[in-house]
């Protein structure tokens, strides 16, 4: 046996319940025991449309959140946004339906050993993560600030229990119809100059992603990203999900973003590389 | 009762079980058998390699379609000597069967690559894929030029004598699939490898333009599998000796069947590993169910069947 | 604002919206007239017609495959007097558009059909469907040959004159299709029609045989469409002032803009009218929706878009 | 327009209610106003599998009885093997699942104007159109015999109400599990000779109608069979259900059975060419 994803199973797990939450579904799975291997920064890859189903391909959802309840053992939240066909049809599954799924799978936040600052940056979805996150680092005696933001109001997930979890948390959208108008990296320079944040964490789209790597360029401060990639197979097999990454001596390899990623160093992909290749070999 | 015979053979290497990845939809194997026991399928193919170390495509390399997929890996890779050197041992310490998959941009750096594969023991095939873009003729691809495909098998048979058989991995995109199986078996191959995927390309409708980094990409998944049995049918019919490794859209074990009684010794099973990690293992069950609910004693009795007269 | 122009031209013949039904899908057009009204799309393409009558292949003649089907039809029909004396007066009544499809068995035959066909007023325009067995040659289908390709339709276009456009219909299934398409473009096709079916076979797994009277059919459906659409980019490329009927797989309208950014000016339907009767009607209200919502003026502007540079 | 099946729509019927009936389901469909186009013999064609199929064909089935009630207004009666994957995926949909279906389609059994004796022959599901049949024809004064067989009790359908519409009733299973051991086949000949059968109406496996064909030969018997031949379309376009037909000249024609059929004269048929091609031509 290998290393790689050493604690991924392939089961089928139960929905719990499935609720909208704006314009996202909060999709609870009962998963039983290996609820104790899913750490922040795992995805969930879920067979979608059923037996009869033309789409072939798995679709990657981050774990929200894992807890264990006396009535269904170990279970995970989903935060799904209805999107293409495969989501849309993971959003209408009701309570009961049992879903083939593979996980955890992919690599999991950096948990400081030490007490640190931290700031956690979610984009729409990209905040499901940072919850069961933020419940971690508060453990480690962390202080953790966190910034949503999102097109407009319905698409910032920002559950009660999360809130409680965090010591501030700031909301932006874009069409200033909750928290302010703006986007989150607007108020990140004044932080990180000030020196208030040791480490962030990030998930949500690329260009949120490379533009808070490009913020953080010439700080000390650690920039740990969920970056998403298309994933054909999210475990390894296909090389689909590939992102330029810098290697210590200065080259460049692609690496797949579902078993090297999704959380990486965003200091080290190389954003504008995205979508090329690299020019001399590895 | 006898017990049911499992047991395949291609060119001369023999294999416990019938069921293989295909090359490129599993790496180097480590990947998977976080799900299953490598050595408890039939082999491992692993992605084609090239001489030196490939970045291979832009992204997006994929794109979702109807029952399938197209891919634009572009053949990214460490490299063969890289290869050779870590991914080789660590397949063969699991006791895992061994196909390595080669491709090339020219004739002669086939014969490079074989003549590395050579030197490593243990290996139970070399898979060789032609069905790249030639950079001496225009990148025409090698598998659609009956002339250039010879000549790589006869560089290939060249020099590696006797010692593994050869696979000779071609495309279905071509006018007259038979004639270019011929010539690389005249050249010296000892099986076919059928299907590689099929060109294929979509258009993304938010940029209005090809979705796929190389625009252009292969299809395979189970909207192929009738392309694939045709394919079999169609060789296996004109050679009938020639042992043929199938591939395209096999899911199930009824899948893997109609290959089988197409005319394939052995079956690579490819995307459907995207779709569910433990598809192989899966697979290689419930074909040798059915085979024995079927009344076959062996797989070898299955093997193109299906062009047997109705008596 | 301006109003949206949904027409379009294939080789001189003006159509008012751009979705047909495809040769071979929609027979003779009668059967679909219950369910819309067949003035009311792009035109009607009807079931290939050879000179004789023709009893076809043997049943079974179909199989459902994932996200497509095979068919062996094997040209069914009433020969060229009788539809023309028949379907075709039915359908002007109706005040359809009308493409005929011809095929035949020798480059001959394809000349005396065309004659017939040029006999008869209010023709849109002539379909000559080439992805048939030469009799002459082995059997090898004309279109998969060049040489006999360019015959075929040197001998129509000798025949027809200027008097209708004549659209080349080519099969998939060769090593070079741009290739096979300027052949037939400078023997005088004003208009090409891409894809016919992709051969295939499906082994019944009750029989342990090909399922299909014929062995092999013809693979249609969602399963083709990343085929269709290379073809019709590939093809666009080489030949950007050549009008393509594209059809492979559409069932919605963004199926279709696929098609007609990669450069099909006008689009048949053909399997989607199997799952659904209403499907042609559907597609086209969907397509026109999608083309104004995507800010184009005219169906024309959205022709092979995929080609132009991002800016 | 035309004038094949001039009374088909394509519409969203939903399921009124969906039983296990021995190895079959009974599923009722509201349908409206239709009902009164739909005679038996007629078939609908329904689509599977819901939005992400990859099975793209409609799937036929014999419309089995009709009826106009206070709650549903129109309905349809069909009667379901789950088979392949189409027709088991129909026999899971549950009481208010909408489906998109196109009928009536083909030809309809004919009714004779004066009362005759009236033989109604049933092979497996073949049974279920034939109890509409029944009271079409008992409410026209006919007298109705049936005889309905099957390898074994599980799947002969013969409802109770259906009883009530037909004179006599004898049931045959090849495994003797219900009614007697053998095939419907087996008295018919007798049945034949005694001059008490003007028609026989069937429906069932094609080697059952064509045994009643060869039987019905040399008699006066007239034989209205109802054929199931493979159908991609179902409406005419596609040519794929053809079956070999002899014209009064003596020649044979190739005849689509959904529309020339499905409902034929079983004396026209030439069963031995079926699976072949005529060699003359038309
Ligand atoms: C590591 C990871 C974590 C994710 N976490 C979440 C999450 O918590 N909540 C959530 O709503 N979504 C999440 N996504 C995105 C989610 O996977 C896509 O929205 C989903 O795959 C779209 O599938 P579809 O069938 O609805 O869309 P379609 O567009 O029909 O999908 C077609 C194909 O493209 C792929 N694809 C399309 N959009 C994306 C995308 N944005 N990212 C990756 N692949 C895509 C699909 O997987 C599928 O193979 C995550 C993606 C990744 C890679
Ligand atoms: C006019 C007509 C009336 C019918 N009435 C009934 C009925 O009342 N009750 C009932 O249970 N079945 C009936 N059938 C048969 C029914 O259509 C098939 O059982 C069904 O299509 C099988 O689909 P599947 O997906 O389950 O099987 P699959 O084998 O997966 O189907 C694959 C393809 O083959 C076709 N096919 C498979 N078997 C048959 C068959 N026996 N006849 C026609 N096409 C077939 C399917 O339509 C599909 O396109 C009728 C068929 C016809 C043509
Ligand atoms: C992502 C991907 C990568 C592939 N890479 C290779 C490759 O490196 N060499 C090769 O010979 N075939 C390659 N193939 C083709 C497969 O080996 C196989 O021939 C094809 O996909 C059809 O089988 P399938 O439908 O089971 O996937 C690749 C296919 C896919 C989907
Ligand atoms: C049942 C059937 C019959 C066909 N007959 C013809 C034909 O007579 N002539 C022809 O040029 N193409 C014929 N075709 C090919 C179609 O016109 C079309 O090119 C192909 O099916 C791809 O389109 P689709 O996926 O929309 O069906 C036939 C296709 C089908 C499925
Ligand atoms: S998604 Fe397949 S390698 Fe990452
Ligand atoms: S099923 Fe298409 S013509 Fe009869």
């Amino acid at each position: 046996m290998s290393a790689i994803n050493k604690s991924a199973q392939q089961f089928l797990a139960t929905i719990v319940s499935n609720k909208r939450v704006g314009q996202y579904h909060q999709i609870i799975l009962q998963v039983g025991e290996i609820v104790a291997a899913c750490k922040p920064g795992n995805f969930i890859a879920i067979a979608v449309g059923g037996d009869n189903s033309r789409m072939i391909l798995r679709r990657a959802f981050a774990i929200s959140r894992t807890s264990h309840t006396a009535s269904f053992g170990g279970t995970l939240e989903l935060i799904v946004a209805p999107h293409g066909s495969g989501s849309k049809w993971l959003c209408q599954q009701q309570e009961g339906v049992e879903l083939d799924v593979v996980t955890p799978l992919g690599t999991a936040f950096g948990i400081p050993t030490e007490p640190v600052n931290a700031l956690l940056v979610g984009g729409g979805y990209g905040s499901a993560p940072l919850f069961g996150l933020a419940e971690v680092l508060k453990s480690r005696g962390c202080r953790v600030d966190m910034l949503l933001g999102a097109s407009t109001g319905q698409k910032i997930y920002a559950p009660m229990e999360g809130k409680r979890a965090v010591n501030s948390l700031r909301i932006y959208t874009e069409d200033g119809s909750v928290g302010e108008r703006g986007r989150v990296t607007d108020p990140m320079w004044a932080m990180i100059e000030d020196g208030s944040v040791d480490v962030i964490y990030s998930c949500g789209p690329m260009a949120m992603l490379r533009a808070i790597s490009d913020l953080v360029n010439d700080s000390d401060v650690v920039h740990q990203c969920a970056v998403e990639e298309a994933m054909a197979c999210g475990i390894g097999i296909c090389m689909t999900c590939v992102l330029p990454v810098k290697n210590e001596n200065g080259s460049t390899s692609m690496l797949r973003s579902c078993i090297d990623g999704p959380v990486m160093d965003g200091s080290t992909v190389q954003w504008d590389l995205v979508g090329q290749i690299p020019e001399a070999s590895q | 009762m006898k017990e049911f015979d499992f047991g395949t053979n291609l060119g001369g290497a023999w294999f416990p079980a019938p069921i293989f990845t295909a090359s490129g939809c599993a790496s180097s194997g480590k990947e998977l058998a976080q799900f299953f026991a490598l050595k408890d399928i039939g082999a491992v193919v692993t992605k084609s390699v090239m001489t030196k170390p490939r970045y291979g495509r832009p992204t997006p390399r994929m794109a979702e379609t109807p029952s399938g997929m197209l891919n634009s890996i572009g053949l990214q890779g460490p490299g063969i000597d890289s290869f050779l050197a870590n991914d080789v041992p660590w397949l063969l310490e699991q006791k895992a069967r061994v196909i390595v998959s080669i491709a090339g941009e020219t004739v002669e750096e086939y014969s490079t690559l074989a003549r590395k594969v050579r030197g490593i023991s243990g290996i139970s095939a070399l898979e060789v894929n032609i069905s790249c873009p030639n950079v001496e003729n225009r990148g025409l691809v090698f598998a659609c030029d009956p002339e250039a495909s010879r000549r790589v098998i006869d560089g290939v048979r060249k020099t590696i004598g006797g010692e593994i058989p050869i696979i000779a991995k071609l495309t279905p995109d071509v006018t007259n699939l038979p004639s270019i199986a011929s010539g690389v078996v005249d050249a010296g191959a000892d099986g076919l490898a059928l299907i590689n995927t099929v060109l294929g390309m979509v258009i993304n409708l938010e940029t209005l333009r090809p979705h796929l980094g190389g625009k252009t990409g292969g299809l395979s998944g189970p909207a192929i599998r009738p392309v694939a049995v045709r394919a079999i049918y169609q060789v296996h019919e004109a050679l009938p000796n020639t042992p043929i490794l199938g591939m395209g859209g096999v899911s199930s074990g009824r899948d893997a069947l109609e290959l089988i009684l197409a005319g394939a010794s052995g079956v690579s099973v490819g995307t459907a590993s995207f779709g569910s990690p433990t598809a192989i293992p899966t697979i290689q069950n419930e074909l040798r169910d059915l085979l024995i609910a079927k009344g076959f004693n062996s797989l070898k009795q299955a093997v193109g069947y299906a062009h047997r007269e109705v008596s």
